[in-house]
């Protein structure tokens, strides 16, 4: 058996717990059912917590975290870990006071309570939210040894909320409405165009994730949701929307979430996360800890529309194998695939490719980067390489 | 609309819709009513901004650089300020107004906020020191990168075909991020699982 | 517009914050990035707990909590407030000295740690848990007005684990092997007895729940999941499985969760929960806050397979009309179902009907009663019945 | 087995199981070497149990009563009991062995647990005070219930159609939960939504 040094899984086994012996908890009583009227994790896993990268940015409230993407073992991230982005911090509001107003090219324009927006029809739909920049850092080399640094920034929750659609039409949109704005009620005003053809299409107004209220730093008390784009758009404690006949040309889709080509030029309104995937486990958090039978398991998604195939190379992408994908699959929601496999302590240079049901395919990092060069910030969705050493313990790299 | 509502939400007054149409675009539509020049702003940036900013927009620490990086965009070191990237002067007033200063958003006047994006813009030679930027003027400012975005082509790098077998691609190690050692100390370890 | 006396919805909107004026929040930073690094609900969510009822048990460590559902918008219970039901209080057990033993009609009784069992194939599955006890205060007549109280023995999560099929046939079931018994690893050492047909169906042994660990007073680190099954054979800080040729009549499956006929006999391994569906909202705890259109919410399931259709009805059972599903509708996973109604200030009747893919039908209370008398304590699944009174609020009633 | 294992786990040695393999079957598999009789048991029975269960098992406060109701479970207040429900003695004695004493689970001995099944037993009038219930006899007690159960006929109470229109049901208020007001106070009362 492999185990790399200083590993907590080391832990050595209180023989005192161990069959024929009978542990504490196995006699006397337990906590009672008043213990906690809102649960929290076990205290054995204190260490599954979105965590910052200090030097990424100024201020700790334009910022961001990073989903434990290596802790989790489903599709349904919780929501206590999901990621957060904020450029002026989380704001507390309160919902009694809170207000979404839309205006504009709109036959009659209107302010609506919470309470106005739950009393139209609702469904709930499970989608993952990426922000643009998620692997950005990676873009010139391997950087960050760690999933949850390169892919944590994302979630996948379910979302419950009324239809975007629903509410535009409460308000009556013109027809040269052909755009609108979406425009946040946090200290950072954030503000995105999006075409009507979207807006009308599957996007929501949210008030709940994974069946409770969002989360205060996920938008609460409602969050606009774009299921399938950039994290950025999905514009949080949303307070109003105007309906225009062009878009904005806001900060956010101009001086940043723009992507800046070799030749100088940037593409512009680049807002469908591409397919992708990575290995979560192994991965530089979660080594290799024995010989024999190993399973390894990741997450796949498309702003496309679903996962259709997920390939896992042991090899450094010379050979592939399709991965097991976990049922359901949906709509722009993430995926998890697994993949039992042997080690031997041997190296490996494990990889995923994710491949959409529009037969779009995860790239390497050497396509991308013929394409588009090294400062596109945004929209990295290459194939990660973890290296497995005789150790079992795991690095990222790059392969060239 | 086709007629058929709900009923449910209350009309906007154009009083409401007043305090909270903050927006500015690019041809100058809801520009508020006000003006200013660089030297206005100037005086303004040096209260408000030029501790986070630079006393030249030249940035501080790791916020961020508002002047300069003309022609860096196609280099290896690409600058992407006002001057140098952003096609449209509105975006400026847009974003100043409802974001800035950090920590203290719409808490400028107009004639303030347009006398910061005429110092911006100033820093950046694209107005000259006395060149107004108003409600009338900001729809028709001429920004240096105006023509430097294009059309997303996506999706792009797609494989002619996905290899399975034998496929030919590069497996030599080029990079570890072990060796460049700017990861977080707790990673997050290794726990039970 | 009817409001009800007392309501915390009644507070009123602070001017301050609303349009033209410009809240706090949108003007001065939030909370840093850093704030939660485990996330919890927002302040003004502080209600939507877990509860319990004291008279019901003798202690506070062999008792049961309820999910707050009224306040549920999707089919995902959050972690936090997922019922929990102790025999001996919630165990704190220590991943690393974690064991699993499997012993009895098997060629060779094993000891597996966590990771053994992490390192076989696994998958992930949404599934409902119901207590067999749910409703069980209702058999007499209408008793605690509040969903929570009458339905919120229930949570539906998405497991990740084992097949626990996987497992058995590691240690070889032998011929003779024709059930298992669960044991847990709390200080109430829960066991029950299950059919082999049933463990090499689609019994898993979970160590997730909606992509995280389990929680505590879940049965963290292992707990066994029993898809469709009453809950109390869902044996969390699982310890042990035995391989037998005969059930164990266990306590639990004798002197409890047995179901006491009028003619004095009782049934035995009731396993099965049947189709059920409850409106969450209007409810007790959710009045109807306003004139003109609303939305109706509820829950249905069934461990017998997918919830094929819920029925509503305003007028006590008189008419009845289809409800929307929220997709997608799972095997033994809950289903939210949504209506629009309209309140004029008129008294409602509100029931909802379930159907299951098997045509079965969750049966009014007289249909039930008139089989199974009063006294059965588990297995109630019958129609439930809200009073909407002229003011808008809602009472749990009892019709005959 | 089908040979095709996956090598994962470790041989559980016998003296692991025995230490685990705390429970006892109808047949009496598996019950361990040991024996008691009702007045060893009342000895235990008193210093560990009567507070919580009664001194004559008849259960005190909210505790379970382990005594009587003969003949109740057609009437109008079933009892349920060792005596008046169990079908099977061995119950006694792997529950009473692997839950009890309620918070000292797995402390008492064979014996010990033997002789407070005898105990139970004997109050419920299933044995003597003399019979001395062992490994040997707790596979062959016969308890009064034991043929009290029948099997799950479900799914029944079914309607013969399902109605949609015009149903023939009663509608009639004939229990309200209000007035029964049993609920907790703080019942979640109405917030936001
Ligand atoms: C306390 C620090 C601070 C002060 C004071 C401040 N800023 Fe900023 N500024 C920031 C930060 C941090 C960002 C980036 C925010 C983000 O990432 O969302 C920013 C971003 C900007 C940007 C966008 C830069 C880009 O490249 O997209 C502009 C323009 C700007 N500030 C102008 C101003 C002006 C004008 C003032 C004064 C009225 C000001 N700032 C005051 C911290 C500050
Ligand atoms: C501190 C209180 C307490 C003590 C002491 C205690 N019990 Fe219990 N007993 C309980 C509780 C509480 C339950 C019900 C547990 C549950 O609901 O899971 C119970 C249940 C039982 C039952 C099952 C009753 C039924 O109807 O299913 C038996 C039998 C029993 N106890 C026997 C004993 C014996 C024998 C002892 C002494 C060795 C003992 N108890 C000591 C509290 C106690
Ligand atoms: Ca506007
Ligand atoms: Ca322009
Ligand atoms: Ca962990
Ligand atoms: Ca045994
Ligand atoms: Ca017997
Ligand atoms: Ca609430
Ligand atoms: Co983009
Ligand atoms: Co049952």
């Amino acid at each position: 058996k492999a185990f790399p040094a200083g590993a907590a899984t080391m832990a050595e086994a209180n023989p005192e717990n161990l069959p024929p012996n009978v542990p504490e908890w196995n006699k006397y009583l337990g906590y009672s059912v008043d213990w906690q009227p809102y649960g929290l994790p076990s205290e054995y896993e204190k260490d599954v917590v979105r965590r910052s990268v200090e030097w990424l940015t100024a201020t700790r409230e334009a910022s961001i975290n990073f989903t434990p993407i290596q802790d989790m073992h489903g599709f349904v991230t919780p929501n206590g870990v999901c990621f957060e982005r904020h450029h002026g911090g989380a704001a507390i509001v309160n919902p009694v006071d809170f207000r979404l107003m839309i205006n504009g090219l709109v036959d009659k324009p209107l302010v609506f309570t919470l309470q106005d927006l739950m009393r139209m029809p609702s469904v709930s739909r499970f989608y993952f939210l990426e922000c643009a920049a998620n692997s950005g850092m990676e873009w010139r080399g391997a950087q960050l040894n760690g999933v949850q640094f390169t892919h944590g920034m994302i979630h996948n929750v379910q979302y419950t909320g009324v239809p975007l659609r629903t509410v535009l039409e409460e308000a009556g949109v013109k027809p040269n409405g052909k755009w609108i704005m979406a425009e946040g009620g946090d200290s950072a005003g954030m503000n995105r165009s999006i075409p009507m053809e979207k807006a009308l299409d599957d996007c929501m107004l949210a008030w709940a994730m994974n069946g409770e209220a969002l989360r205060p730093g996920n938008g609460y008390p409602l969050r606009l949701v774009v299921p399938g784009w950039e994290g950025n758009m999905w514009v949080k404690w949303i307070r109003r929307i105007e309906v225009g006949d062009k878009p904005w040309f806001a900060r956010e889709e101009t001086s940043k979430y723009t992507d800046l080509m070799p030749n100088g030029k940037a593409r512009l309104f680049t807002w469908e996360m591409d397919p992708k995937s990575v290995i979560t486990s192994p991965s530089p958090e979660k080594p290799v800890l024995h010989k024999g039978l190993n399973q390894l398991r990741g997450l796949a998604w498309s702003g496309r529309g679903k996962v259709k195939r997920v390939d896992v190379s042991l090899d450094g992408g010379r050979n592939w194998q399709e991965a097991q994908l976990d049922q359901p699959v949906l709509d722009k929601s993430m995926v998890m695939f697994r993949m039992p496999f042997e080690y031997t302590g041997q190296e490996l240079l494990m990889q995923s490719r994710c491949i959409d049901e529009h037969g779009v395919v995860q790239p390497t990092m050497q396509a991308l980067q013929k394409v588009r060069g090294t400062h596109s910030v945004y929209h990295n969705n290459s194939i990660q390489t973890w290296l497995v050493n005789k150790n079992g313990e795991v690095e990222n790299v790059r392969l060239g | 609309g086709d007629g058929l509502k709900l009923g449910l939400g209350t009309e906007a007054t154009p009083e409401q819709v007043k305090g909270w149409n903050i927006d500015v675009r690019p041809d100058g539509k809801d520009a508020p009513v006000g003006q200013g020049d660089a030297m206005e702003g100037e005086e303004v940036y040096l209260e408000q901004c030029a501790h986070c900013h630079g006393e030249f927009a030249e940035g501080a620490g790791r916020y961020p650089v508002l002047m300069g990086g003309e022609g860096s965009l196609a280099g290896p070191n690409p600058v992407k300020t006002p001057g140098s990237y952003w096609p449209h002067a509105s975006t400026l007033y847009d974003y100043i107004y409802r974001a800035m200063p950090f920590g203290n958003a719409q808490s400028l006047t107009p004639d303030q906020t347009y006398a910061l994006t005429a110092f911006i813009l100033w820093v950046n030679n694209v107005v000259e020191d006395d060149f107004v930027v108003s409600n009338e003027t900001i729809g028709s400012i001429e920004m240096p990168n105006a023509d430097g975005f294009i059309e997303d082509p996506r999706p792009d790098a797609q494989p002619e075909v996905v290899c399975m077998k034998d496929c030919d691609v590069p497996t030599e190690i080029v990079g570890r991020a072990a060796q460049i050692d700017v990861t977080p100390e707790d990673g997050g370890g290794v726990a039970v699982d």
